[in-house]
C-alpha cells in the first residue's frame, strides 16, 4: 500500500433541517388542519364554541390512542386488524366483571389486562409462528369478537359504577376531557419512544430491513411482540374509554374501528410498508380527521358521505407531494 | 326563528324511515313553526348515532326525537343533550328510562308480540313448526317483540311450535343465508316470522326461489311497498305493520309539545297528537300508539302506494 | 401419489371432505349431491369475488375495494333496471362489467402512474364508492318489488339443471385458469409477485400489469355487484359492508400468499369453497349463531397456521449424507 | 504519467476502433446522469465491438453500475445517445433494451426464485400456440436446447430456480440472454460471489459467447479475471471516462493509476505472528441439513482464513455461531466460558461479530440513513438510558467510514443511493463499531475496489495488531493466500482440512476444496 491520502470528509447532513421541515409531511397536514379549521368556522356559526370544540375531540381520541401503538407496529412493518375486537372483547370482559360486582379500579384493570392478553395473542402468532400478521389479525378480527358474541350474544351488560363514568364523559378542568388529556399525554410518551429512544430506532431498522436488523443485534421478534402487546393494551385503555363513555357493553361495539385507525396512521404519513412515519403526523392526522367529521356533522351531512371526504383526503394527501415532485421536474 | 326538531333515525336509506320522514314534515308544517333535520348515520350503530346526537348538540337544536341503536349506549349524550336544555324523546327504537323524556312506542309491545305470532297461526289451523328471522341480536325493539311473542304462545297457539330464532342482522346476504339454513335444518317448517322488514323481504325471496311456495309461509312486519311482491305471488299470506308515516307525525308533534309547549312528560301526563289523536303516558313514561295493521291480498295494492 | 400431496390444492380439498363429513355426522342430508350444488351455488359469488382478488394478491397488492365496487355497481344496475326495465339482462352486465373496471381502472392509474401502494389507494376507494353509492341512490333503497322479474330470475334460470349463477361461476374458474397458466398476462402476475424487480430487468411493465390486476379485479367486482342484487334482492347503501375481509380470508385459507408470487385459482376456489360450506353448515347442525363468528375466526387462523407449514422452505441441503437418507 | 489534476484527459491507444475492422455494435456517447447531490455520470463514451469482451473498470461509485442501467433501459439518461448498429436509439424501459436484444446480468441476481429454469428462459417471450396461450411444450424443448448448447445441459428446464445452486444460476441468466438472441450481453460483477471452480464455468461460457459474435460488457474488480477473459477496456473515474484501449497493450498497475488517480500496489499487509492463545473453540457443531461435526480454533490476534466452493456451508456455520441459525449439537467456548447464542443480540453482546456477507439483505438497511446504520449495532453504547445521543452517532460513523474512505455525499444519505461497494464498506464499518472480541467476515472485500480492498485488508491487520481475533471467509484465493495465518477448508458441509499458511499453495486449497486427491 503505497500513499493513502488524506480521508475525505464527509458531512453529517447536507440540507437545512428549516427548509426540509418546511417541506415535510407534517407541515403539509398542519397547512391541511388550518384550513378545514377555517372552513368549519365559516360554514357553521356553531363550530367556534368551547363546547362544540371539546366535543369534537370525542370523535378522535379513542381512534387516535390505538393509533400511536398501530403507528409503531406499521412502521415495524406488521399490522393489526383486530383492534376494534379487542375492545369488544376487553369492553366485555368488564362488563362480565360488573355483573360479578367488581369495582371501578378492578375494572379498568380488567380492560387493560384483557387488551394486553389480546395483543399477546396477536404477536405470538406472528412472531413465534412466522405467520403474516394481515391474516392472522383478520382471523383472531373474528376470534375475538367471536368469543363476545358468544358470552353476551344478544344481552347487553349495563349498571356500571358511577365513578367509571369519568373516563369516557369526564373532565379534568373546564371543557378539557380526560379522553383529550389522556390522548396528548400518550402523544408525548410515544413520540419520545419512537423519535428519542434505542428501542424506536430498532423499529424503524426492523420496518426497512428485518433480517439486517436481526443481523444487527436487535431482537426483531421480541421487538414485534411487544408492539403487538402495546397495540393490544391501547386497545384495552381505548375499550375502558368507550364502555365507560357509552356506559354500557355489546358485543358489536367498535365495529368497524380498525380501518378507522388504520386511515389515521396513514394519512398521518406512516408508510404503509413500514419503516418511515412519525407521531406528530398522526396527531395532526387524527385532529383533522376530528376536525372533517364535525365539520361536515354540523352541516348535518350523512356519515356515508364524510367517509368520501377522509377518502379523498386520504388519497389526494398521499399524492400531493408525489405529483409535486413530479411537477418540479423528477422523472 | 324556527324551532329545530332533529329526527334521529337508525339508519339512513331504510323506507321504514323515510315513511316516517314524510309524517314528520307533515307535522312541521301542520305546526308551522318548526323545522325538520332528519339524520342518522348509514351504519345502525350506537356509537355512530352517538357522533349524530354531538353534532346536533352543538347546533342547539331544540328537541331530538330519536329511534335507538341501543338502548343503553346512548344513554350519556341524550342525558347531556338534556341538559344542555334540548328536549329529548325517542320512537321507535327505545331509549332507557333515564335517557329520554319520553318514549313513543309504534304499537304495545304485548301486541306486537302477539300479533306476529297470529299471522303465522291463522294459515296453520292444524299447528306446526314455525321460527323466527329477526334483526341484529342487540336490537332493542325486536327482542321485546320477540319475547312477547314466546311468552303468549303457550296459552294462545298450544299448537304452534316455534323451533328456532335465529339472526339476520339485517343485512340481506346474511339474512338470506339463515333463512336458508332454518329450511334445512327443519324440513317440517311451516312458517317464517321475520319481525323486520329486511329480514322478512329476504325469506319471502328464499321461500320463492326454493320453490316453496305455499309450503312455508314467510310473515312477520313488512312495508306494504317493498313487499307487495311476495304478497302477489303467494310466498306470504298477510304482514302487518304500524303506520310509519303516522309514528313520525306523532314523534314530532311529542317533541314540540315538551320543547315549545313546556308540557311536562309525567307518568299518567296525557298529550295531544295533532290528528293521530291522543296518548297517554304509562310509568316509564311510555306510551303506544295504535295496534299494528294488517296487510293481506285484499288491501296491499291500495297501501303500498302509500308506505 | 407422493407427487399429488405436495400441492396444497389437495390437502385443502381433503379439509373440505372431512369438514363435509363431520357435518354430515350430525346433519347427514348435506353431502346430498343435490345439497352440494346449492352450496356452490351458493358460494358462486364468493369465489368469483376470490378470483379477482387473488390475481391483485399475487402482484403484492391488494384490493380493499371490491366490496364497496360491488355495492356502487349493484345500485346503478338496480336504479337502470328500475327504470328501464326494457334493458335486457345481457346489457345490463355488460354495463356492470364496465361501470365496474372503470372503479377498478381508477384504483389502478393511481397504483401504476402515482406508484401509491395499493393498501391506501384502496383503503380510500372503499370508503368513496360505497360513500358514492349513497349520494347516487339518494340513500334509498331499491327493493325486489322495483326489479324486473327478468332482473331477478336470470341467475336463477337452471340450464342442464345447475342454475346459471353456478355456470358463470364455472365460466369464470376456467377463463381464470386459462389466464393463470397459460397465458403470458398470468405468467407476468406471478412474476411480479415472486421478484418485482427482477420484473422490471426482465421487460415486464410491472406498473401497467398491475393497472390490468386491478382493472380485472373492478370487472369481477362490478360482475358480482349485479350477481348479489339480482340474488339478495335489495340494493343498498350497506350491500356487503365488510364484506373485503371475506374475500381476502378465502384466498388466504385457498394459499395464496399475501406477500405475492404464490397461489392458483384452484386454491381460491377451494378456499371460497371452504368459507362458503362454514357459513352454510352452521345454520344447519343448529349451532347458535352466536358462534359462528368465533368458528370462522378459529378456521382462518388454522389454515393460515397449516398454509404456513406447507410452505416454510426446507433450505438447501448442503450435506451430501442427509441428501442420500431422505 | 498521467496528470492527477485533470481527470478529463483521457488516455486513448489506439483510438476508437476495435480489433479488425468490425463496426461497434453498441456505441453510448456524451452521457451524463445526475441524482439528486450526486453527478454519477458526466460525458462518458463507451463502444462494444462484436466478439468481443470490453472490461468496465473503476472504483466504487465510480458509475458502472449506472451505465448498466442507462444501456438497459432502466435509467435515463439526462444527456447522451446511445446506439445500437450505426442507429440511435433511445431505450425508455427495459421492454424496448430487450428489444434491441441488450441484455444484462445484474450486479444482484435478479432472477425468479419460484418460477421454473424454463420459465426464467422465456419470460416475456414465451413461445405462443395458435391461439395465443403460452406453449408449454415447445417453451421446455427450447429451453432445453439452449442449454445444451450453452453446454449446461445438466440444468434440468422443469425444476424450480431456487432448488439451484449459485453458478447454475447464473448459467441460466446467460440463458435467458441466448435465448432472445441478446447481441449485447452485459455482466455486472458475475464473479463477486462465485469460487474458482464457477468463475471457470463461467469464462467457459464467456468464450462461447464470444464465438458466437455478441458483444460483451464485463465489469470486475478483480484483475487477473479482466486479463484471462478481456479484449478491451475502458475506465471510468467519479463518473467520467478516464481511458480506453485493448487490453494488451495496457499494465494492470496503468489501469489502477487511471481508475484511482494514484498508484496502488495491493500488497497484503505485514503482521508479525504474535498468536496467543485460544480465544474461541468450537467443537462438534452440527446442523441437520447443513453441517456436521464442525470443529476449529481460533487464537487471539489471529485471522483464520475459510475457504471452499461456494456453497459449502461457511457461512452457515458462521451464523451458527453468531447465534442466528440454531445448530443442534456442539459446544462454542468463547475465553474460556461456553456460549449458547440464541440471537445475533446475544452473540454481539458477549464480543462475537458476524459481518455478513449478502450486504443488500443482511447487510445494510436501506431506508436509514449511513450514520443510523453504522450506530445500529451499538446503540447501547450511543445512548443513554436509553435516549439517543445522535452526535454520538454521527462520531461513530465518521471514525469507521471515513478510514474505509467511504464515497457519499453526506453522513444523512439513504444506504440504498449508495454504489454497491460503498454500501459494503457501511457493513463492515457498523460491525467494526461494536468493538468485538471476535469478528468474523463473511466475504468482506465482495465487489469492493483495488483501493478499498487495500483499506479493508489494512484494517483487518491492525485489529489483530490489537489483540482481536478475526475469522475471514472468503472465496477469493489470493486474499487467503494473503491475509490468513491458518486456513480451514471446507467442503459439502464438513471440514475438509486445516491447513498453516506457511506449508500452504494454491493448489492444495483448491484440490482440497473440490475434494480432489492430491
Ligand atoms: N438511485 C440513486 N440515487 C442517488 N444516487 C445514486 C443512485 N444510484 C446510484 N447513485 C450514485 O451514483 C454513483 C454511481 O453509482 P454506481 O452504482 O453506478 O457505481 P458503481 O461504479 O457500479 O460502483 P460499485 O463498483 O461499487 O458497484 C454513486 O455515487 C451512487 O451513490
Ligand atoms: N442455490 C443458491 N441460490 C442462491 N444463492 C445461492 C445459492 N447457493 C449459494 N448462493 C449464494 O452464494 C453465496 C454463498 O452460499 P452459502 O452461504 O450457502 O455457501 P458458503 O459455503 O457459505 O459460501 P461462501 O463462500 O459464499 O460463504 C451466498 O451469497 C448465497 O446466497
Ligand atoms: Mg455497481
Ligand atoms: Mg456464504
Amino acid at each position: 500500500m503505497t500513499d493513502i491520502p488524506a480521508p475525505r470528509h464527509i458531512p453529517d447532513r447536507l440540507d437545512k433541517p428549516l427548509s426540509s421541515a418546511i417541506f415535510s409531511w407534517e407541515a403539509l397536514l398542519v397547512v391541511v388542519a388550518v384550513a378545514i379549521f377555517a372552513i368549519n368556522s365559516f360554514a357553521s356559526p356553531y363550530f367556534l364554541d368551547p363546547y362544540s370544540l371539546s366535543d369534537l375531540t370525542f370523535n378522535f381520541t379513542e381512534k387516535g390512542l390505538i393509533a400511536f401503538a398501530m403507528a409503531l407496529l406499521i412502521i415495524s412493518g406488521e399490522i393489526d386488524l383486530s383492534v376494534a375486537a379487542i375492545i369488544a372483547l376487553a369492553s366485555t370482559m368488564m362488563g362480565m366483571a360488573v355483573q360479578a360486582g367488581a369495582g371501578t379500579p378492578v375494572l379498568v384493570l380488567i380492560g387493560i389486562v384483557v387488551g394486553l392478553g389480546c395483543g399477546a395473542f396477536n404477536g405470538l402468532l406472528v412472531t413465534r409462528l412466522g405467520l403474516p400478521s394481515i391474516v392472522v389479525t383478520i382471523g383472531t378480527m373474528s376470534l375475538f369478537r367471536g368469543i363476545a358474541f358468544i358470552i353476551l350474544g344478544d344481552q347487553a351488560y349495563k349498571g356500571y359504577p358511577e365513578s367509571f363514568a369519568f373516563f369516557g364523559q369526564g373532565y379534568v378542568w373546564w371543557v378539557v376531557s380526560f379522553e383529550l388529556v389522556l390522548f396528548l399525554v400518550a402523544a408525548i410518551v410515544y413520540w419520545l419512544v419512537l423519535h428519542r429512544t434505542s428501542f424506536g430506532r430498532r423499529v424503524f431498522a426492523i420496518g426497512n430491513n428485518p433480517v439486517a436488523a436481526q443481523f444487527s443485534g436487535v431482537r426483531v421478534g421480541r421487538i414485534k411482540f411487544i408492539l403487538f402487546c402495546l397495540t393490544g393494551l391501547m386497545s384495552g385503555i381505548a375499550s375502558v374509554l368507550i364502555t365507560s363513555r357509552l356506559g354500557s357493553t355489546r358485543p358489536s361495539i367498535a365495529q368497524g374501528y380498525e380501518l378507522e385507525v388504520i386511515t389515521m396512521v396513514v394519512l398521518g404519513g406512516v408508510s404503509i410498508l413500514g419503516g418511515a412515519g412519525s407521531i406528530l403526523g398522526v396527531v395532526l392526522a387524527a385532529f383533522i380527521m376530528g376536525l372533517v367529521t364535525f365539520g361536515l356533522g354540523l352541516l348535518n351531512v350523512p356519515g356515508i358521505v364524510m367517509s368520501i371526504f377522509i377518502g379523498l383526503l386520504l388519497i389526494i394527501v398521499i399524492a400531493l407531494p408525489i405529483v409535486w415532485r413530479r411537477l418540479r421536474g423528477g422523472r | 326563528e324556527n324551532v329545530k326538531i332533529a329526527l334521529v333515525v337508525k339508519s339512513l336509506g331504510n323506507g321504514f324511515f323515510d315513511a316516517a320522514n314524510k309524517g314528520a314534515e307533515e307535522a312541521a308544517k301542520e305546526l308551522g313553526d318548526v323545522d325538520i333535520i332528519y339524520t342518522g348515520p348509514t351504519k345502525a350503530t350506537a356509537e355512530a348515532q352517538i357522533e349524530v346526537v354531538n353534532s346536533l348538540i352543538a347546533q342547539k337544536v331544540n328537541a331530538i326525537a330519536i329511534s335507538a341503536n341501543d338502548a343503553d349506549a346512548l344513554v350519556p349524550v341524550l342525558k347531556k343533550a338534556m341538559e344542555r336544555g334540548i328536549t329529548v324523546i325517542s320512537w321507535d327504537s327505545g331509549v332507557a328510562k333515564e335517557g329520554r323524556q319520553l318514549h313513543l312506542n309504534p304499537s304495545d309491545t304485548g301486541l306486537i308480540g302477539e300479533t306476529i305470532i297470529k299471522l303465522a297461526a291463522d294459515y296453520l289451523p292444524e299447528g306446526g313448526d314455525v321460527a323466527i328471522l329477526s334483526a341484529s341480536s342487540t336490537a332493542t325493539n325486536q327482542n321485546a317483540w320477540i319475547d312477547a311473542a314466546k311468552k303468549i304462545l303457550p296459552e294462545k297457539f298450544p299448537k304452534i311450535k316455534l323451533v328456532a330464532t335465529v339472526y339476520g342482522d339485517d343485512d340481506s346476504a346474511k339474512s338470506t343465508d339463515e333463512a336458508k339454513g332454518l329450511l334445512k335444518s327443519y324440513p317440517n317448517l311451516k312458517a317464517i316470522i321475520a319481525p323486520t322488514t329486511v329480514g322478512v323481504v329476504a325469506a319471502a325471496q328464499v321461500v320463492t326461489d326454493e320453490k316453496l311456495i305455499g309450503k312455508v309461509n314467510v310473515t312477520g312486519l313488512a312495508l306494504p311497498s317493498e313487499f307487495k311482491k311476495f304478497i302477489d305471488n303467494g310466498a306470504s299470506q298477510a304482514v302487518a305493520l304500524w303506520n310509519p308515516i303516522d309514528l313520525g307525525y306523532s314523534a314530532v308533534y311529542l317533541a314540540h309539545d315538551l320543547a315549545v309547549k313546556k308540557e311536562e312528560a309525567k307518568p299518567g301526563a296525557t298529550l295531544s297528537i295533532g290528528r293521530v289523536g291522543k296518548v297517554t303516558l304509562d310509568d316509564t313514561n311510555s306510551a303506544a300508539m295504535a295496534p299494528p295493521f294488517q296487510f293481506d291480498k285484499s288491501n296491499i295494492e291500495k297501501f303500498s302506494k302509500i308506505y | 401419489m407422493k407427487a399429488l400431496l405436495k400441492y396444497r390444492e389437495i390437502w385443502l380439498l381433503a379439509a373440505i371432505a372431512v369438514l363435509v363429513g363431520l357435518i354430515s355426522t350430525r346433519f347427514p342430508a348435506f353431502a346430498d349431491p343435490g345439497n352440494l350444488r346449492q352450496v356452490f351455488n351458493d358460494t358462486s359469488i364468493l369465489m368469483i369475488l376470490a378470483l379477482g382478488q387473488m390475481v391483485v394478491i399475487l402482484t403484492r397488492s391488494i384490493d380493499l375495494s371490491m366490496a364497496s365496487n360491488l355495492c356502487f355497481t349493484g345500485m346503478v344496475v338496480a336504479m337502470l333496471n328500475a327504470a328501464h326495465p326494457a334493458i335486457p339482462i345481457p346489457l345490463l352486465i355488460v354495463i356492470a362489467l364496465v361501470v365496474g373496471l372503470v372503479l377498478g381502472a381508477i384504483n389502478g392509474l393511481l397504483v401504476w402512474r402515482l406508484n401509491m401502494p395499493s393498501i391506501v389507494v384502496t383503503l380510500g376507494t372503499l370508503t368513496i364508492y360505497r360513500g358514492a353509492t349513497f349520494v347516487l341512490s339518494g340513500g334509498a333503497w331499491v327493493n325486489a318489488d322495483k326489479m324486473s322479474p327478468d332482473f331477478i330470475g336470470f341467475q336463477r334460470a337452471a340450464f342442464l339443471g345447475i342454475p346459471v349463477l353456478s355456470w358463470i361461476a364455472i365460466l369464470v374458474i376456467a377463463l381464470f385458469f386459462v389466464l393463470m397458466t397459460r397465458t403470458a398476462l398470468g405468467r407476468s402476475i406471478y412474476a411480479i409477485g415472486v421478484n418485482p424487480t427482477a420484473s422490471v430487468y426482465a421487460g415486464i411493465d410491472v406498473g401497467r400489469t398491475k393497472f390490468i390486476v386491478f382493472c380485472i379485479s373492478g370487472m369481477i367486482g362490478g360482475l358480482s355487484g349485479y350477481l348479489w342484487i339480482s340474488r339478495y334482492v335489495i340494493a343498498s347503501v350497506e350491500v356487503a359492508n365488510g364484506y373485503e375481509l371475506n374475500i381476502i380470508a378465502a384466498c388466504v385459507i385457498g394459499g395464496i400468499s399475501i406477500a405475492g408470487g404464490i397461489g392458483s385459482v384452484g386454491g381460491a376456489v377451494l378456499g371460497a369453497l371452504f368459507l362458503g360450506i362454514i357459513s352454510n353448515a352452521l345454520p344447519v347442525i343448529n349451532i347458535s349463531p352466536f358462534w359462528q363468528m368465533a368458528i370462522s375466526g378459529s378456521a382462518i387462523i388454522l389454515a393460515v397456521v397449516l398454509n404456513a407449514r406447507g410452505e416454510r422452505q426446507q433450505g438447501r441441503i448442503i450435506l451430501k449424507k442427509v441428501e442420500a437418507v431422505t | 504519467m498521467l496528470d492527477n489534476t485533470h481527470p478529463a484527459h483521457i488516455v486513448r491507444d489506439p483510438p476508437h476502433k476495435g480489433e479488425g475492422n468490425a463496426a461497434p455494435r453498441l456505441t453510448l456517447s456524451g452521457v451524463s446522469k445526475s441524482f439528486p447531490g450526486v453527478r454519477a455520470l458526466h460525458d462518458v463514451s463507451l463502444s462494444l465491438y462484436p466478439g468481443q469482451v470490453t472490461a468496465l473498470i473503476g472504483e466504487n461509485g465510480a458509475g458502472k453500475s449506472t451505465l448498466v442501467k442507462i444501456m438497459t433501459g432502466i435509467y435515463q439518461p439526462d444527456t447522451g445517445t446511445i446506439s445500437i448498429d450505426g442507429q440511435a436509439v433511445t431505450l425508455p424501459s427495459a421492454h424496448a433494451a430487450f428489444g434491441y436484444g441488450v441484455t444484462a446480468i445484474h450486479q444482484e441476481t435478479v432472477l425468479f426464485d419460484d418460477l421454473t429454469v424454463a420459465e426464467n428462459i422465456f419470460l416475456g417471450h414465451a413461445p405462443r400456440t395458435r391461439f395465443g396461450t403460452i406453449d408449454w411444450r415447445t417453451m421446455r424443448k427450447n429451453a432445453r436446447e439452449v442449454l445444451d448448447a450453452m453446454h449446461a445441459g445438466h440444468i434440468d428446464a422443469d425444476t424450480r430456480l431456487k432448488d439451484l445452486g449459485i453458478a447454475n444460476k447464473h448459467l441460466v441468466a446467460v440463458a435467458r440472454a441466448m435465448s432472445i438472441d441478446a447481441q449485447i450481453v452485459i455482466m455486472d460483477e458475475p464473479t463477486a460471489a462465485l469460487s474458482m471452480k464457477e468463475i471457470e464455468e463461467l469464462f467457459l461460457l464467456i468464450e462461447f459467447l464470444k464465438s458466437e459474435g455478441k458483444a460483451i460488457l464485463f465489469i470486475s474488480h478483480k484483475f487477473d479475471e479482466i486479463y484471462r477473459i478481456a479484449d478491451r477496456y475502458t475506465v471510468f473515474r467519479d463518473g467520467e471516462m478516464v481511458g480506453e484501449g485493448l487490453i494488451k497493450d495496457a499494465g494492470q498497475s496503468q489501469i489502477v493509476r487511471m481508475m484511482v488517480g494514484r498508484s496502488v500496489d495491493h500488497i497484503f499487509p505485514q503482521r508479525k505472528a504474535e498468536i496467543g492463545a485460544p480465544v474461541l473453540s468450537v467443537s462438534g457443531l452440527s446442523h441437520p441439513t447443513e453441517f456436521n461435526d464442525i470443529g476449529f480454533e481460533l487464537h487471539k490476534g489471529e485471522i483464520l482464513g475459510f475457504y471452499g466452493l461456494v456453497g459449502a456451508g461457511r457461512s452457515e456455520v458462521m451464523q451458527a455461531i453468531s447465534g442466528i441459525t440454531r445448530s443442534t449439537g456442539g459446544t462454542i467456548t468463547l475465553e474460556g466460558k461456553t456460549i449458547a447464542p440464541k440471537s445475533a443480540a446475544d452473540s454481539i453482546d458477549a464480543g462475537i461479530v458476524y459481518v455478513p456477507e449478502e450486504r443488500g439483505k443482511q447487510g445494510v438497511v436501506i431506508g436509514l440513513p449511513i450514520f443510523q446504520n453504522v450506530s445500529l449495532p451499538s446503540l447501547k453504547r450511543t445512548s443513554r438510558s436509553g435516549l439517543l445521543r445522535l452526535s454520538e452517532e454521527f462520531a461513530l460513523a465518521r471514525s469507521y467510514t471515513e478510514r474505509l474512505d467511504l464515497r457519499a455525499s453526506s453522513l444523512s444519505q439513504d444506504v440504498g443511493t449508495l454504489s454497491g461497494g460503498n454500501q459494503q464498506k457501511i457493513v463492515i464499518a457498523k460491525w467494526l463499531a461494536t468493538a468485538p472480541k471476535v469478528i468474523i467476515l463473511d466475504e468482506p472485500t465482495k465487489g469492493i475496489d483495488i483501493g478499498s480492498k487495500a483499506a479493508v485488508h489494512g484494517f483487518m491487520a491492525e485489529l489483530v495488531a490489537q489483540g482481536l481475533s478475526v475469522i475471514m471467509v472468503s472465496s477469493e484465493l489470493p486474499e487467503i493466500l494473503g491475509m490468513s495465518d491458518r486456513v480451514v477448508v471446507m467442503r459439502e458441509g464438513l471440514v475438509a482440512a486445516v491447513y498453516d499458511n506457511k506449508e500452504l499453495d494454491a493448489e492444495t486449497l483448491v484440490r482440497s476444496a473440490a475434494g480432489i486427491a492430491a
